[in-house]
């Protein structure tokens, strides 16, 4: 039991370890960033950067890498502010079903034409956002009726309506991801996608579910970051892909396809979560707050690269030597 | 409320959201604030955006979790139209002075003041500059392409307000010998952004232009190479006057760039810990407009009550001598503009 | 029995078929921007098309060793690119002399990239290390700079956007260095092993090719297209700050792929990536002199980029069995 | 164990086929891997298929699964004419696989991997549920001791093994085909796999099993249909054959126009094996070549005879031993030390490290020795070009086309090409991993005749093959390995095939 225990919690050693060291390295340095507050501010996160980190990893795992969820997600919190009318729940709804639906459809054409997903996403990343820019006639919209968005700027506690949000899809997609014969398929397909094809699982309809998933977290995470402001402009999130990708590194998700979990992937948006909100809240700028990102990123992914080089080689190493560099999204 | 009575801080709380300090008129605002509130007594904590209203949301929200109780909040919204429940959220903690974006109707009653630029106010200043850069391009010989001069505008990037306001400025100044617009193209605000866009629109319009009115001195910048790479003389064949000074002067110095408007960036920061500090001493706001004249040093604070709307100066500044003549609340034109 | 070369004939295409496919829609796009343009073909916008193509065109054209060695595309392009134009600009405003400022600039900016090639020649992923090296990159200048905008102040360095007979300099360095890396990629030991290790990288190890040589010169190489590309624009515009070159990233990264480049490595070349450079900037002047709007401009750049990597891709793959 | 019985009949019902394939035909660019076959398998039967490397069997596999879709040919189950391709149909239709290339998913679990890509499992995969239904599969196949929720990848060989044979018994198929399952197995787990099909073919399944390892043959199989360069020969009874008769099936052709002449030898040791024990050998092995030999090292797959050979190219630290090249020791610790001394190596899998598919084959075949053709860092065209058109029309290879991808050649050529690449390099010794697999024979010969003509010019070769008429054909000096030890060597005319074969399986064969 405690063996099984270890060796399901080894992934996430790391992760943790990072978390626990940034967390109170940050709250020597804050004396703001503590208690409820800190966890607050950390579970904020989620409905941001965490929803889009969610979606990305959904595709990293299945042995892809979609580029386009930042541009996505200010798409959708346009179309958020656009459909406003149809009051909170219709306008959020709405947004995300877009995304759902893009996502699919850039899932078919990866899946049908067996093309890298690193080089076609990077079209879609453009497209989307001068689409964003059109639908939103150029320039900054709000939502008129301002006072729909009322019932997100509640805070219960440590939560918030939107950070409560964000944590059940985080549980959902955990679920999804663990539980159900779809989510399986989309580690299978990412871990060995000739292994799994020959076994029966459909190429097309697992990467459609993956690009749906990040498309509509994306967009989710647009259109909750929407609402919550009351307002969308068209050059937003322009580094959400970035800040996105670096919280799927720092937690554990591997660029190789089939690895990570979502729990991986809370880990590493709490651990940038404690830094951005942590750094921010002393007034650090912004840009030592991207210097200390990226240092963090290096040491932690540098970390793990050379305690997996030092670790005893088991058998079967030698399958290992010849293996081809095919990472996410790059491969046909 | 109750005002305190006096505008020294001893050491409460002052909070700021404003844009990143990797940007040149981020890190001049944080700056004069900084020394401000440092002369006052106050502890100020500055949010920094990267051009982002949702970074910016979530750092309203992180404040509020915080549970600190700062004593006023000097708050830049990126995207004015676009923050509206930041200030209601933040009107909830304490009272808000907007900052350097004028607040709408929708926002009013969240905020207690404004300080800062008055941007209707430099577009109007640069309007007169323009005015001045006809007489001047008349006397130098200049034939227009038509009979008040045809104008070619480059904007900042679609949907930021600060142009469209200024544009109102330079238009109501000018309506009695209006220029005849013949492009307005938008996206300018860097002199990478001003050279893409100038040279490949510059070309087009080749031949049929007199002045150009431009979003700031950087982007001007990238469009009097895009002009000179195209054959055309800037401040002999065109003439340009630009919005803002942000950004190498040498251009004003040298003539190629006729005028541009001195927006002082580390006075706006002073100005708005100054209303903060004047707000928290009185508690209320009093008459409706402040235009701060332009002065060599900085004038004493005063504990009178601040007003509605508190404008920093403005002044233009034309030609080498204009530059060396610049003196605001104690910077030179350079500390203003560049560094 | 097999005494001849055996060829699975309907599978082979010939060698001028792929740069055709992409030479073929930009000549298609020439003319139809041609026609429907009146001002497209005066001099004047060609040049302003070529010098628009011209620096993301050296910076592709730099990273596509990297690339063709198997080793994916840089994530930190804008911010080394950004931290060549501050030091150049900053060195001259503090008086240095312009020859040293040139040679700081590039043996700093090939340091770092030497740096980050040894860290992926160890095994670390490219796209990792490259976008945390640009991350720490952009936050140290950021903070050296403390926001300002750096300037040459009295230095007269300009001739960034001068020319030579007649042709601006950042064309010419385009034309040169273009030509330069093609003939290294096509011509030298160095660049034939690139080309190799990105085609099968265990094959390349048994060949008895180093790894982490191509790897790191890949970097270096790259390297010094960042700095010149930092170069030219400093001395263009005599000042820099660390937001610039904001969008060079994607730019760069759509220029190489559109040009055919394979993103796995092993096919493709720097003339490809010029080739790319200038179809996107052709396109994008088309749609700026017919007034299309900022967003109708991403929008179509974005298609055209999307349609032609797939195009490229499908036909790349039907060219050889797996 | 299998959830529900196929309810047909084992003895009375074998007039009408359960699968019945007819003048099907599959072409691989230039390789005709599957010419006009035939074959029928009947209810409650194992039918053994049996052929040389490259013969058609995977292939045929393939199809069967439905991986590959066949050019011509037709297919019936029970006597219903079956479309078979994607795999999905193949399912459908009551065909499963254990593939010889293909295998687990290794980042899923074991209870994972038994329901992937199967109908009828519940959509909800709940750790409990996923549990029970794996433990009876596990331990039908022996594999009680490991913990359902382990991942794959955590697991020996052996034991990733049996598992495919556990993912094939909860397909409820008609149908059961194994590729080889038990290349990789020890004996006792070869026991169990063997215990497990003979149960299956009780129930009424039929069983196509694959094979290289002739005893089991006997073992378990009712018929056996023999594959020979593509094509089939008639179904026979295993009660009508022997071990001898069968090897006879397979080879039965020109063997002696297949292997050129041999040569004389040199006298002194080119190069000496000291004691050399690397990872997958035992016991420490100790062999010499000559000049103009060519050594055979051959054994079953994991028997040690190419971990020998990768040590010897420095593609893995040796342990422990030394090794003399020309009586100076030669550096084991990288592939680029033994290069620098002349060592050239081809590996087993061509695909995977012998060629770079995309690029031509000019710069293929100069990639170990361009170098050397140029100056100053420039290549000299025209010495490339020269080098690589004598390597190609010494090996056959139309200089008109070396511009040509080597991805769109044909295996065997592609084989030239890795091969031939090294001629350039001038080497000192050569080493081969089954220089021949999936090569046609035509090819093959051409491939023999090169390596005898290198051995002309003085050059010692070492060549690790599992195939043991290659072996005994090629060799001067043969050496055989059973799990991780050399168990015998001595010169060619000291060994017959049947010594050969029963030696390469050692007790088994007993
Ligand atoms: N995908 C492919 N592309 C090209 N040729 C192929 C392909 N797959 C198989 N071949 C060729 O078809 C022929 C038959 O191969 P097959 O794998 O069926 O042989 P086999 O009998 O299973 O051999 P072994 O005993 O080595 O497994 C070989 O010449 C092989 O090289
Ligand atoms: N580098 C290594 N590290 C650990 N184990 C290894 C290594 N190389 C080989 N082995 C193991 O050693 C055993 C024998 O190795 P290998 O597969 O090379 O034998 P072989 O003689 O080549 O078999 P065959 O030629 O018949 O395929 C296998 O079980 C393999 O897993
Ligand atoms: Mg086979
Ligand atoms: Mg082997």
């Amino acid at each position: 039991m405690i063996k099984a225990f270890l060796s399901w919690s080894r992934p996430y050693a790391l992760p943790l370890a990072a978390l626990v060291v940034t967390w109170i390295v940050i709250s020597i340095l804050t004396p703001t960033f503590r208690g409820e507050a800190s966890v607050y501010s950390v579970l904020e996160g989620f409905s941001l950067v965490g929803l889009v980190a969610l979606g990305l990893a959904v595709t990293l795992i299945a042995g892809e890498f979609d580029l386009s969820v930042g541009s996505m997600a200010a798409l959708a919190a346009v179309i958020t502010v656009l459909t406003s009318s149809t009051g909170l729940i219709g306008c959020i709804a709405i947004a995300t079903a877009c995304g759902v639906v893009f996502g699919a459809l850039q899932g078919i054409v990866i899946g049908r034409l067996g093309i890298s997903s690193l080089v076609f996403t990077i079209g879609t990343l453009i497209m989307l956002r001068g689409l964003t820019y059109i639908f939103s006639g150029h320039e900054p919209i709000i939502i008129e009726n301002f006072e729909i968005t009322d019932p997100l700027l509640e805070r219960y506690a440590i939560f918030s309506v939107s950070s409560i949000i964000a944590l059940f899809v985080f549980i959902t997609g955990w679920l999804f991801l663990t539980y159900t014969r779809w989510g399986r398929e989309i580690y299978a397909i990412g871990g060995a996608r000739n292994e799994a094809i020959a076994a029966g699982v459909p190429r097309v309809r697992t990467l459609t579910i993956s690009f749906a998933m990040s498309s509509g977290c994306a967009s989710l995470a647009g259109a909750l970051a929407a609402t919550r402001g009351g307002s969308a402009a068209p050059q937003n999130y322009d580094d959400l892909l970035l800040t996105g990708a670096a919280a799927c590194l720092l937690g554990g998700i591997s660029l190789y396809g089939g690895r990570g979990t979502v729990l991986n992937v809370a880990f590493g948006v709490a651990i940038l979560s404690v830094v951005v909100a942590g750094l921010a809240a002393r007034g650090t700028s912004a840009s030592l707050v991207q210097l200390v990102t990226g240092a963090l990123l290096l040491t932690v992914i540098g970390i793990e690269f050379l305690a997996g080089r030092l670790a005893p080689r088991k058998a079967g190493g030698r399958a290992q030597r010849g293996r081809s560099r095919r990472m996410a999204g790059a491969g046909g | 409320a109750e005002g305190t009575g006096k505008v020294e801080g001893d050491g409460k709380d002052l909070v700021m959201f404003t844009i990143t300090a990797s940007n040149v008129y981020g890190a001049n605002q944080i700056k004069g604030a900084e020394a401000e509130a440092k002369k006052l007594g106050y502890k100020l904590t500055v949010y920094q955006n990267n051009f982002s209203q949702p970074e910016q949301d979530q750092q309203v929200q992180q404040l509020i979790a915080s549970g600190i109780k700062p004593a006023a909040i000097i708050f830049w919204p990126w995207v004015a139209d676009a923050a509206i429940n930041d200030a209601r959220l933040l009107a909830k903690l304490a009272p808000v002075i907007q900052l350097t974006q004028e607040p709408n109707e929708k926002s009013w009653p969240f905020v207690q003041a404004y300080s800062g630029a008055n941007q209707i106010l430099i577009g109007e200043t640069l309007g007169r500059t323009m005015l001045k850069a006809r007489e001047a391009a008349k006397a130098a010989g200049m034939k227009f392409k038509s009979d008040n001069g045809k104008l070619l505008v480059f904007q900042h990037p679609a949907g930021e307000k600060t142009g469209t306001e200024r544009m109102k400025g330079f238009m109501a100044v000018t309506k009695d010998a209006p220029f005849d617009i013949i492009h307005t193209e938008f996206g300018a605000n860097s002199p990478e952004s001003g050279y893409e866009i100038g040279s490949q629109v510059i070309p087009k319009f080749k031949g049929q232009f007199d002045f150009l009115f431009v979003s700031n001195q950087q982007a001007a910048n990238g469009i009097i190479r895009a002009l000179k790479d195209n054959g055309i003389a800037p401040g002999k064949d065109v003439y340009i006057v630009s919005g803002d000074c942000s950004g190498s002067l040498e251009a004003v110095k040298n003539g190629e760039t006729f005028g541009t408007g001195i927006q002082p960036a580390a006075v706006e920061g002073a100005l708005a810990v100054r209303t903060a500090a004047k707000f928290i001493a009185n508690g209320k706001i009093e008459g409706d407009v402040i235009q701060m004249e332009v002065e060599a040093g900085a004038p004493a604070i005063t504990n009178a009550p601040p007003a509605k709307l508190n404008y920093m100066p403005h002044a233009p500044a034309i030609g080498a001598d204009g530059v060396a003549a610049t003196k605001i609340w104690g910077y030179n034109a350079d500390e203003i503009c560049a560094s | 029995m097999s005494a001849e070369l055996s060829v699975a004939p309907a599978r082979h295409r010939p060698d001028w078929l792929l740069p055709a496919l992409t030479l073929g829609p930009a000549v298609a796009g020439i003319i139809i921007a041609a026609i429907i343009t009146p001002t497209f073909l005066n001099p004047d916008n060609i040049l302003s098309i070529l010098r628009n193509a011209s620096l993301i065109g050296i910076v592709a054209v730099a990273m596509t060793p990297l690339t063709l060695s198997g080793n994916f595309v840089s994530l930190g392009i804008s911010q080394s690119a950004m931290a060549a134009m501050v030091a150049f600009v900053a060195l001259l405003g503090e008086g240095w002399n312009q020859l040293a400022t040139i040679l700081v600039v590039l043996f700093g900016l090939v340091a770092i990239g030497m740096l980050q090639g040894v860290v992926v020649a160890a095994g670390m992923n490219p796209v990792i290390t490259t976008l945390a090296a640009g991350a720490i990159i952009f936050g140290v200048v950021s903070e050296a700079t403390e926001g300002r905008i750096v300037s040459v102040r009295d230095y007269p360095a300009t001739w960034g956007g001068g020319d030579v007979i007649g042709i601006p300099i950042v064309i010419l360095v385009f034309v040169v260095f273009t030509a330069l890396l093609t003939l290294m990629m096509s011509r030298t030991v160095t660049g034939r092993e690139t080309i190799l290790v990105g085609a099968n990288r265990a094959t390349a190890e048994i060949s008895g090719i180093s790894l982490a040589r191509v790897t790191i010169v890949a970097f270096a190489i790259f390297s010094i297209g960042l700095a010149i590309a930092g170069i030219l624009e400093g001395a263009a515009f005599g000042e820099a700050t660390a937001k610039s070159f904001p969008n060079l990233t994607i730019n760069a990264i759509a220029a190489l792929l559109v040009g055919g480049t394979a993103i796995g490595g092993g096919q493709g070349s720097p003339l490809r990536s010029a080739a790319g450079a200038l179809l996107i900037s052709v396109i994008s002047n088309m749609m700026v002199l017919n007034d299309f709007s900022p967003g109708g401009r991403l929008a179509i750049q974005g298609a055209v980029v999307a349609a032609a990597v797939v195009l490229l891709d499908l036909f790349r793959r039907r060219g050889v069995r797996r | 164990m299998t959830p529900g019985h196929v309810n047909s009949g084992t003895g009375g019902a074998a007039e009408k086929p359960r699968l019945l394939v007819r003048r099907l035909s599959k072409r691989y660019g230039n390789v005709q891997a599957l010419a006009e076959v035939d074959f029928e398998l009947r209810p409650g039967e194992v039918m053994a298929l049996l052929g040389e490397n490259g013969a058609g069997k995977s292939t045929l596999v393939k199809v069967l699964s439905g991986l590959v879709q066949p050019d011509t040919g037709t297919i019936e189950i029970d006597g219903a004419a079956v479309t078979l391709y994607p795999s999905a149909r193949s399912q459908t239709a009551g065909v499963a696989v254990v593939h010889q290339e293909y295998s687990s998913v290794p980042t899923l679990s074991v209870a994972e991997n038994l329901v992937l890509g199967q109908a009828g499992v519940p959509s909800l995969w709940l750790p409990g549920r996923l549990r029970a239904r794996a433990r009876d599969l596990l331990s039908a196949v022996g594999l009680d001791h490991i913990d359902p929720g382990t991942l794959v990848e955590r697991l020996s060989v052996a034991e990733m093994q049996l598992l495919e044979i556990a993912r094939l018994l909860v397909r409820d198929a008609r149908i059961l085909i194994f590729d080889e399952p038990t290349a990789a197995l020890a004996d006792r787990e070869i026991e169990r796999v063997l215990a497990v099909i003979k149960r299956l073919a009780a129930e009424g399944r039929s069983v196509i099993y694959v094979t290289h390892r002739l005893p089991e043959v006997f073992r378990i199989a009712d018929r056996v249909t023999v594959f020979r360069n593509g094509r089939s020969l008639p179904a026979r009874p295993t009660s009508e054959l022997n071990v001898d008769a069968v090897i006879t099936m397979m080879l039965g052709r020109e063997l002696q126009t297949m292997f050129p002449k041999r040569g004389t030898l040199g006298a002194q040791a080119l190069l000496q094996v000291e004691a050399l024990k690397a990872p997958g050998l035992v016991e420490p092995v100790s062999f010499v070549i000559r000049p103009g030999e060519i050594v055979g090292l051959t054994g079953q797959l994991g028997s040690g005879a190419s971990a020998v050979v990768e040590a010897l190219a420095g593609m893995v630290s040796p342990v422990s031993g030394r090794v003399l090249l020309d009586d100076k020791e030669l550096s084991l610790r990288s592939r680029a030390a033994t290069l620098k001394r002349g060592i050239a190596y081809c590996s087993a899998d061509r695909k995977r490290d012998g060629t770079f598919a995309v690029r031509s084959i000019r710069e293929n075949l100069s990639s170990p020795w361009v170098r050397s053709v140029a100056r100053r860092g420039w290549i000299s065209a025209r010495g490339e070009r020269e080098r690589s058109g004598d390597i190609a029309s010494r090996f056959a290879i139309d200089v008109k086309r070396l511009a040509t991808a080597v991805g769109a050649l044909s295996g065997g050529n592609q084989q030239k090409v890795a091969v031939g690449k090294w001629l350039g390099a001038e080497p000192r010794v050569m080493l081969l991993e089954e220089p021949t697999r999936g090569v046609d024979v035509g090819a093959r010969a051409e491939i023999y005749q090169h390596l005898r003509d290198l051995c002309a010019a003085g050059l010692g070769i070492v060549v690790a093959s599992s195939d043991t008429a290659e072996v005994l054909g090629l060799s001067d000096t043969i050496a055989t390995f059973y799990r991780g030890r050399l168990t015998a060597i001595r010169p060619h005319a000291e060994w017959t095939v049947d010594a050969l074969v029963r030696e390469v399986m050692h007790q088994e064969a007993a």
